[in-house]
């Protein structure tokens, strides 16, 4: 078996251990080890690919793997990682560990809960290591679904209908990218002369530009919902909001760079032709959804709505620079998901740890807690400037490249929209700074907060655990810039 | 020499940062306090040494003082030659920055062991210090724009914390949040700026983009947008963000609301340091201003000046004596801007750029000074109204004194500091603007009026009542404050004698300055008349000034509600940003956008509902049905054939 | 007649001896005992679906009436594992006071209703075809209305009869009109074949023809029935016509589809894409509001049906592969929901949706069970309705036809929602008095284990999918 | 008969025939009736494959040997019907067919 | 004579037709479709086909009918009226046939690429017998068979559903 596949098969082993685990407290241990060792072997992984790469004459994709699988299709299970996707899966393992914490006091139907919860992991995992349509797809469907489970029973509010909802336009988006997916495969196969669903076999083929200004639509729409596109974000407020802890961190963390991720693996890589073609459009779209989405979040009241348009917002941004084509904002824009994924699932963390506190997510409602639970706040602060882009911590790097990359344009319509995009750093700064002044700071407002404690030791551990993987990101982001630079340098010369 | 150790001044603070950061709250509080000092104290001395070796101890060649990067590294690749670096450039105005920086700030450190003594935050105060102070110094040795940006945000943010350093106290919080969201705002621009000139410029890189036989400066760019070139543009937009940090209008209403934040952290961050790095800068890509657009550099100088008179008017009326040396600091970096703006580049015509920063660095002594004296006060008095003092010279004489030395030197009355650095900056604007030298000269008069009427109405003018309600009889503050007072005292009376026309200037070359006496007794004379004016008014409480502000009722009402700047911000961000724009956003996400999802939804539910009488549960409807779809697939097929 | 020409035809053969064997033993054992018949029939079939699967060789019998090759014999093995699966989970409702003296009869009403499928499928000739479907339809009316003092049984038997008789006749005048326009008058499949043209009155023909078939299947707009039958007739029935008569006719449509009417191809993919349009379409939008669980089923399985006439419309061989691996799932993920339905049914009498709720916390197999078997029914992975949903789909898009392919994967979407509700009253929704725990018979639980295995297996066993791939045809 | 009366001839009685056996089905309430409307579609159809038969293909008799079928078919589905409607009229005691929709929707 | 006893024929057909999906009584509806089949018989004595006329008179006609008499007597009074038909019903069932007798006819009449007949061939009872038990090319043993089957089926299906349970 190949090395990739250890990062499908712990995740797996993990859920059939969780079979058997007895009580509440067995099966957060076995999630924890099952994730740790996931952990481990991210960063191994991310230490070899380093190495490996950095030899002479290697190629971006490492640990290839292929097994034929359905013959009759010539469907296979191919594995291989790139500088992204390594990236990706270590964002994936740190967010999944930190979330096993974040829901360490789960205890109605625990066993239940951490099987979904890391089912959804094996989804996104199998996702990332995946070279081939067929298989990226069904993990692609494997990490959503278990979402509606964990949102209908352990959220909150009306997480009946968040739940659906946001399954719903999951699918629904899914099911363009089905379309799309097996256009691509098939439209590409009659141009090579046999049928293939390996993504670097369909990179060889040139598909017919009619099928592609069709299939480019499908694909990053398909993706795009679950990476947040406007208008099809709407899941996503009510969603976040209903989801328990670590399932919104999940969600925003890892789930929704599926999206941006699957838009530049499939609809980009695959269809060069109708994404320079059709860019302009999603290039208007996601410049809306930056600002649009900070301009929302302005408003909210409720702490998960706020970064839930936050995300809006800074997913919208992922998409446009992977749209910029660009290496600077392609790699910008995967940075931005790491980022992202991390600062996000801080914050969901947070809130849900804050929530678990005051039982109320509303702002208004909040006041002075600094002075009550000063861990918390402190890291709610950290992720706050984090998320407006802070020199130090993640957001800068990533939203730097990703401006100075879109900026290199030599089109006008590219540059001005670039500086509709900037202008969300300020709307950004609005929003962030009202929640932290309005919740952590001043006064303390209701005697009742007095009582409260701050963060449990596991609760310390989750936020610590993004914490540092936020300030190191934001720190020296270069070696990451530059393993991500590398691999999107393949898929930016076929746009040229 | 080796320059190399000059990488400790910056690391030195964040190492100081890192520690009371992280374990402050563990150590004794004194601790962290001696930590941030003692670092700071190396720090300083290490740029005394720089600063000697640079300006005193090395030859000069041909070029001037050169530029010397003694470290410079790779951050963020964006491209072949488009990186964020991080390193150490020093140059002539980046060593004056490591002098004033770390002389100021070491000062503020030591003074504030004893004003922030027995203050809950103690360590955290010192943290955020460290961390301005490794910010501030980052931001003044940047080798390039995109690690000036870096630190700039990082100013900002430290700026946020030490404003906010009161988070209980609702005005505190409020005053850090605007300071941050407006200089955001500016900041804006800056990042504007940044992408475009790198657009035009391919670089990032300072010396590459100011050299003035660069390819920015000699082919300026031909790409036109609304009758200005891109550089134009770009550079303009770079003094947005230079006039956010620096307070200039309209972008100044941060200022006076940030004195919530502790005294020392007024006086290093809200008047030496932090809000003259739009002035620096300006001065850090002054070739570009001065030779590729001499368009945006009248910009500057206008709006430099029209802020000096503006604030200098409201000065006039405040009554919170941090918020009148909160305008003064606003108009005295409007002189540094119009001196800039009137200057040219190379020799003689670069002398409003070397008294702007010959400003700069007496500004940052002689008003830390202000401030802290300030802070001695309201240590005293615990208040910052001037109605709550008077009189407290005598229960203030260290205080007193140096407090009085600082407000000759900002008048301009010789041999203290601010004579000269003034003087250069109206023989500058003199010599280029007339008109500009008309208002900065009425501002020199207004200026000598203001800080002396704050320094009368709290030294002096007894009123019988103005004690009442301080707790206990105002006393002198404690050695550990009053040293850095008298330290600075003695360098806001020195300091003028530095050569700085030899040192700092637009091309690094030294050129010969000529003391124009016409000119420096006309300005001496018009503070002096400032000064009288306030005494006559100031000395002993009288009713003189109120009746004088009903003369002008109109004037100084709008004066004193600092011309409804304040209202027209909340005008526009409420009323216009908020409810104009976000709230209808919001209302179109969840109605319309969402609305749309749902109607999806609810339109397949409703299809559903319309339909359900096809399946009527009568057996000879579905009969009918069948025949019916029968007979359509025949007709079809009659029309597929045909 | 050889003894290779029996075993070509073991499935009949078998069938009927199993048929008359059931009526003897019904005549020999005395009453009280007549409920261990049950326990024989099962073994019966068991035997046959074991038979089935052996290999077997293309042949033609009595002068091409009748024919069989590789893929016949994996559809009549497809019909086997689903009809023996049905048997298991109606051994329960059998042993009813009011069944069990019916035993017998039933089983012998399934297997001559399999026998008819059989031949249907292996008809060589339209009047073996005719034949078939009508011994295919007539006695499951019968088992539908098999409840004879519950008016809703009797109601559901004489409208599947009634409209099922109109249906054939329709069918049968089409049969008249392609007899008349096929020059030579001989209805033998390759006859046909030979002589097919797109003339009007062949097309006419063909298109009756057609109507009866998707009467069958239930394809919209002959798919009234469909809902009121399932309700009304035992579940066990409902879910023997909504996968094994189904899938008979299924296949018999693709075999005819792509045999004898292959010339008429630009008449059927047309018609068929706008069938399969309106059966996903309405199958989806009736199932949304069902709260009746088996008339839920109902309108989910004309749906699913929707979605197998992909795989006809787009005439590829990786059509055909993908409606046989489609109903083999098909099989298992309906049969696993219906004998969910069925265990709870037949414990509590219960069928509504609401009485579902909280079903998790006090029969946590069943749920999981009925879970898998709607996922697997919407296409979720590691379901494998996934895989199958997900090659129907790629023949279509082999074609080329992608409006066709975004309507299918939309109401894929729309299916996930109806789906998702029934997952949501077990798992999500809290009752203050769920159903209370119980066992359902061993029979019972092995047909569910035989599902859930089938769910997870056949979907990642890939071999399955290749094999069938192997022995298919296209156009 | 050949050649006297056309094709044609025979073909429109039975078509009429079957149509009006539909109508019956569609219009008739009683149960029986419309058993006896399902009889008279499945007798035009009889009629009409015997008709092709005689007239096109008298070489073979398939369209015979198809309407002999037919005519057995129709006998099982008799049988089977009518013991579904005796079986209706006990639970509902009406053979009404419009009484016969407890199902629907 | 053979074309006039053909239009006779047809008339009663028609007619007969018409008379049993209009008969307001049932057993007269019954009767009505009697005449139907009988005359339908008599089409095919027309075209020689004894023994499927005759089939068709002794299972259908004698049969069937019949079966369908005893049955409505069995179940309801069969003197009573039927209820008339609903305007919107009836003229829905009128357009439906209407249109499907037109299409159906048009495409007959379309269709204008009939063969010349073809030679007879022998329709003999004895023919028929001959055929029914073959198992070559047009023989038609399997399907004899499986009517058998089906026959067995229906009548075991009519049983269960029709006889009296032993408890009740």
């Amino acid at each position: 078996m190949d090395v990739l596949s250890l990062f499908v098969v712990v995740p797996v082993l993990t859920v059939i251990a969780l079979v058997w685990a007895r009580d509440a407290r067995q099966v957060r241990s076995i999630a924890a080890v099952g994730m740790g060792v996931q952990l481990v072997q991210s960063v191994i992984l991310l230490f070899r690919y380093l190495q490996l790469h950095a030899m002479p004459g290697a190629t971006e994709l490492q640990f290839q793997s292929r097994t034929l699988w359905f013959s009759s299709l010539n469907i296979s299970y191919a594995v291989g990682v790139d500088g992204v996707a390594v990236a990706m899966i270590m964002l994936t393992s740190i967010v999944v560990f930190a979330g096993v914490f974040a829901s360490w006091e789960v205890v109605e139907q625990a066993k239940e809960f951490f099987i979904s919860l890391i089912l959804l992991a094996t989804g996104v995992f199998g996702f990332f290591i995946s070279q081939d349509l067929f298989t990226m797809f069904l993990f692609y469907e494997i990490a959503v679904i278990p979402m509606y489970l964990l949102i209908g029973i352990w959220g909150s509010g009306p997480k009946e209908y968040s739940a659906m909802k946001l399954t719903l336009m999951l699918m629904g988006g899914s099911a363009l990218l089905l379309a799309g997916l097996l256009g691509i495969a098939f439209s590409a196969g009659a141009q090579i002369g046999h049928l293939t669903f390996n993504l670097q076999e369909i990179e060889q083929a040139h598909i017919p530009m009619q099928d592609q200004l069709l299939f480019f639509p499908l694909t990053f729409i398909g993706f795009g919902v679950l990476g947040a596109l406007f208008p099809f974000h709407t899941w996503s407020p009510d969603g976040h909001a209903s989801a328990p802890t670590a399932v919104s961190m999940l969600h925003a963390g890892v789930l929704m760079k599926l999206g941006g991720y699957g838009c530049y693996k499939v609809a980009i890589n695959l269809l060069p032709d109708a994404a320079r073609e059709l860019s302009w459009i999603f290039i208007i779209l996601t410049a809306v959804s930056v600002i649009y989405g900070a301009m929302g979040a302005i408003m909210q009241k409720d702490l998960k709505y706020i970064n839930a348009y936050s995300s809006v917002s800074h997913c919208g941004l992922v998409l446009f620079g992977l749209l910029m084509f660009n290496k600077a904002s392609v790699s910008g824009a995967f940075l931005q998901m790491v980022s992202h994924g991390l600062m996000t699932a801080l914050f969901f963390g947070l809130i849900g740890m804050i929530y678990g506190r005051t039982h109320t997510r509303m702002v208004d409602k909040m006041g002075g807690l600094m002075k009550v639970m000063p861990f918390l706040s402190v890291a709610y602060v950290i992720a706050g400037m984090a998320s407006l882009g802070l020199p130090g911590l993640s957001g800068f790097a990533a939203e730097m490249s990703i401006f100075v990359g879109a900026f290199q344009h030599d089109d006008p319509f590219h540059r001005v929209a670039t500086i509709v995009a900037v202008s969300s750093i300020v709307a950004t700064a609005v929003y962030v700074l009202r929640a932290v002044a309005q919740m952590l700071l001043g006064p303390v407002t209701d005697e009742h907060f007095l009582q409260l404690k701050d963060a449990k030791w596991q609760e310390r551990l989750a936020v610590l655990t993004l914490l540092v993987a936020v300030i190191g990101m934001g720190m020296a982001p270069l070696w990451l810039s530059d393993m991500i630079g590398g691999s999107v340098q393949q898929v930016l010369t076929k746009l040229q | 020499m080796d320059y190399s150790l000059s990488v400790w001044i910056i690391l030195l603070p964040f190492l100081a940062f890192l520690i009371t950061g992280l374990a402050g709250g563990r150590m004794k509080a004194i601790v962290s306090g001696i930590i941030g000092t003692a670092s700071m104290a190396i720090a300083f001395v290490l740029s005394i040494m720089t600063a000697w070796s640079y300006f005193f101890a090395s030859t000069q060649g041909a070029e001037g003082f050169a530029a010397i990067s003694p470290i410079n590294m790779v951050w963020l690749r964006f491209g072949d030659t488009l990186h964020i670096d991080l390193g150490v450039m020093l140059d002539p105005i980046s060593v004056m920055m490591l002098v004033v920086i770390t002389t100021v700030s070491l000062m503020v450190h030591i003074y504030s062991i004893g004003y922030m003594q027995g203050e809950s935050g103690f360590a955290r105060f010192f943290a955020c210090l460290s961390l301005f102070s490794f910010s501030m110094l980052g931001l003044v040795v940047a080798t390039n724009l995109f690690q000036m940006y870096m630190f700039w945000e990082l100013v900002g943010l430290s700026s946020y914390l030490l404003i906010g350093f009161y988070y209980d106290r609702p005005s505190a919080v409020a005053a850090s949040k605007k300071a941050f969201i407006v200089t955001r705002f500016a900041d804006l621009g800056f990042l504007l700026g940044i992408l475009l000139l790198s657009f035009t410029t391919g670089t990032f890189d300072f010396q590459t983009i100011t050299n003035p036989a660069g390819p920015l400066i000699t082919q300026p760019s031909s790409a036109m947008f609304m009758g200005a070139s891109l550089t134009t543009i770009a550079v303009t937009l770079i003094f947005m963000g230079g006039a956010g940090k620096s307070a200039m209008f309209p972008l100044h209403i941060w200022l006076p609301d940030a004195m919530e934040g502790p005294t020392p952290v007024s006086a290093l961050i809200h008047a030496a340091t932090m809000v003259v790095a739009g002035v620096y800068l300006v001065a850090r890509l002054f070739p570009v201003y001065a030779l590729a657009a001499p368009s945006a550099l009248q910009i500057v100088a206008w709006v430099g000046g029209f802020s000096s008179l503006f604030a200098a008017v409201i000065a006039c009326t405040q009554t919170d004596i941090k918020r009148v040396l909160a305008y003064s600091t606003m108009s005295q970096i409007g002189y540094m801007m119009l001196a800039l703006g009137v200057s040219g580049y190379g020799g003689e015509n670069g002398l409003g750029y070397m008294a702007s920063m010959f400003h700069l660095f007496t500004h940052a002594m002689f008003k830390a000074l202000l401030f802290l004296g300030a802070g001695s006060v309201i240590h005293a008095v615990h208040s910052n109204e001037m109605k709550d003092m008077g009189g407290l010279r005598k229960f203030l004489p260290i205080t007193h004194l140096t407090f009085l030395i600082a407000c000759l030197a900002i008048s301009g009355i010789p041999p203290f500091a601010g004579f000269f650095s003034k003087d250069e900056i109206l023989v500058a604007a003199f010599q280029h603007n007339m008109p500009l030298f008309v208002i900065e000269y009425i501002v020199a008069g207004l200026t000598a009026f203001y800080m002396f009427r704050l320094y009368y109405r709290i030294f002096w003018s007894d009123s019988e009542h103005s004690h009442d309600n301080a707790h206990h009889t105002p006393h002198e503050s404690p050695l550990v404050m009053t040293l850095p007072l008298m330290f600075l005292a003695v360098a806001s009376a020195t300091v003028g004698f530095l050569p700085f026309h030899e040192l700092v200037t637009s091309d690094h070359k030294g050129f010969e300055a000529v003391m124009h006496w016409d000119l420096a007794s006309a300005s001496v004379l018009i503070g002096v008349v400032g000064i009288v004016a306030a005494t006559v008014m100031y000395r002993r409480s009288s009713t003189l000034p109120d009746r004088i502000a009903e003369g002008m009722k109109a004037l100084y009402t709008a004066a004193y509600r600092k011309f409804y700047i304040d209202e027209i911000y909340v005008f526009v961000t409420k009323r216009i940003i908020f409810n104009g724009i976000s709230a209808p956003v919001a209302w179109f996400d969840r109605h319309i956008v969402d609305g749309t999802m749902n109607g999806i939804a609810w339109l397949t539910n409703a299809v559903s509902y319309r339909i359900r009488n096809l399946q009527s549960g009568q057996l000879q409807w579905y009969a009918f049905v069948l025949v019916i779809s029968v007979i359509a697939l025949g007709v079809s097929a009659f029309c597929m054939i045909r | 007649m050889m003894w290779s020409d029996v075993f070509l035809m073991r499935n009949e053969v078998l069938l009927t001896i199993a048929a008359f064997l059931i009526l003897c033993v019904e005549l020999m054992v005395e009453p009280a005992r007549r409920q261990r018949i049950s326990t024989l029939g099962i073994l019966f079939m068991a035997v046959i679906t074991v038979v089935g699967f052996m290999p077997t060789q293309s042949g033609v019998l009595f002068g091409a009436m009748y024919q069989t090759n590789d893929y016949i014999a994996l559809m009549k093995a497809i019909l086997n594992v689903g009809t023996l699966v049905v048997l298991l989970q109606s051994v329960t409702w059998l042993h009813k006071e009011n069944n069990q003296d019916k035993v017998s009869e039933y089983l012998v009403l399934i297997f001559s209703t399999l026998i008819g499928m059989d031949f249907m499928i292996s008809s060589g000739h339209f009047l073996m075809f005719t034949l078939g479907l009508e011994l295919a339809t007539i006695p499951i009316a019968a088992l539908a209305a098999f409840q004879k003092y519950e008016a809703r049984s009797s109601e559901a038997g004489i409208k599947m009869l009634l409209l099922a008789a109109l249906s054939s006749g329709v069918t049968l005048f089409g049969l008249s009109f392609l007899y008349a326009a096929t020059p030579g008058g001989s209805l033998y499949f390759a006859d046909v074949q030979a002589a097919a043209q797109p003339s009007t009155m062949f097309t006419l023909g063909f298109l009756f023809f057609l109507s009866g078939l998707a009467f069958k299947i239930s394809l919209v707009p002959f798919h009234l029935w469909t809902a009121d039958v399932y309700e009304g007739a035992p579940i066990n029935i409902s879910s023997y016509l909504s996968v094994i008569s189904k899938a008979a006719a299924s296949f018999i449509l693709v075999i005819v589809l792509f045999t004898v009417f292959r010339s008429l191809q630009m008449v059927w993919t047309n018609a068929l894409a706008v069938i399969a349009v309106l059966t996903m379409t309405i199958g989806n939008l009736f199932a949304i509001r069902q709260q009746n669980l088996k008339r839920f089923l109902a309108f989910s399985s004309i749906a699913q049906a929707g979605f197998l006439l992909l795989g006809a419309v787009s005439g590829s061989q990786l059509g055909m592969t993908s409606i046989m691996y489609f109903m083999l799932i098909y099989v298992f993920s309906n049969l696993g929901a219906f004998g969910v339905v069925s265990a709870i049914s037949n414990q509590y009498g219960k069928e509504h949706i609401d009485d579902y709720n909280g079903l998790y916390r006090s029969n946590p197999m069943l749920s999981l069970t009925m879970m898998l078997s709607l996922f697997s029914l919407a296409g979720i992975p590691p379901a494998a309705g996934f895989f199958g949903k997900l090659f129907l789909f790629g023949s279509i898009a082999q074609h080329g036809m992608y409006t066709l392919l975004i309507i299918a994967t939309v109401n894929a979407t729309i299916s996930l929602y109806y789906y998702l509700l029934v997952v949501k009253a077990m798992f999500i929704v809290k009752s203050d008095t769920p159903l209370a725990h119980f066992r359902s018979d061993n029979w019972m639980r092995a047909s569910l284990v035989v599902c859930v295995a089938g769910i997870l297996v056949i979907g990642f066993a890939s071999v399955i999918f290749d094999s069938m791939f192997g022995i298919s045809i296209g156009l | 008969m050949f050649p006297d009366i056309p094709l044609s001839h025979v073909v429109i009685v039975s078509t009429l025939m079957f149509f009006i056996g539909v109508y019956g089905f569609m219009t008739r309430k009683n149960l029986f009736a419309i058993l006896m409307s399902t009889e008279l579609i499945l007798n035009a159809v009889a009629l009409n494959f015997v008709a092709f038969n005689y007239y096109l293909y008298p070489d073979k008799m398939q369209g015979l040997f198809f309407a002999l079928f037919i005519i057995g078919i129709a006998a099982a589905e008799a049988a089977v019907a009518i013991a579904i409607i005796v079986a209706i009229y006990k639970n509902f005691r009406s053979v009404n067919v419009e009484d016969i929709s407890q199902m629907k929707q | 004579m053979k074309p006039v006893l053909f239009y006779v024929m047809a008339a009663i057909i028609l007619l007969g037709s018409a008379l049993t999906v209009s008969s307001r009584m049932i057993l007269r509806a019954a009767v009505y479709l009697l005449f139907v089949l009988v005359a339908t018989a008599g089409i095919y004595f027309l075209m020689d086909y004894t023994f499927l006329a005759a089939s068709q008179l002794t299972l259908y006609a004698g049969g069937i009918i019949v079966l369908i008499i005893f049955a409505v007597m069995l179940t309801s009074g069969s003197g009573e009226l039927q209820p008339k038909v609903g305007r919107t019903k009836a003229a829905l069932a009128i357009l439906a046939s209407v249109a499907g007798t037109l299409t159906c006819l048009a495409s007959y009449f379309a269709y204008n690429a009939f063969l010349p007949r073809t030679v007879p061939t022998d329709s003999s009872v004895r023919a028929i017998g001959a055929a029914l038990v073959s198992t070559g090319q047009n023989g038609y043993m399997l399907p004899f068979e499986v009517i058998s089957v089906l026959l067995l089926a229906a009548m075991i299906a009519a049983i269960i559903i029709a006889r009296r349970d032993a408890e009740s």
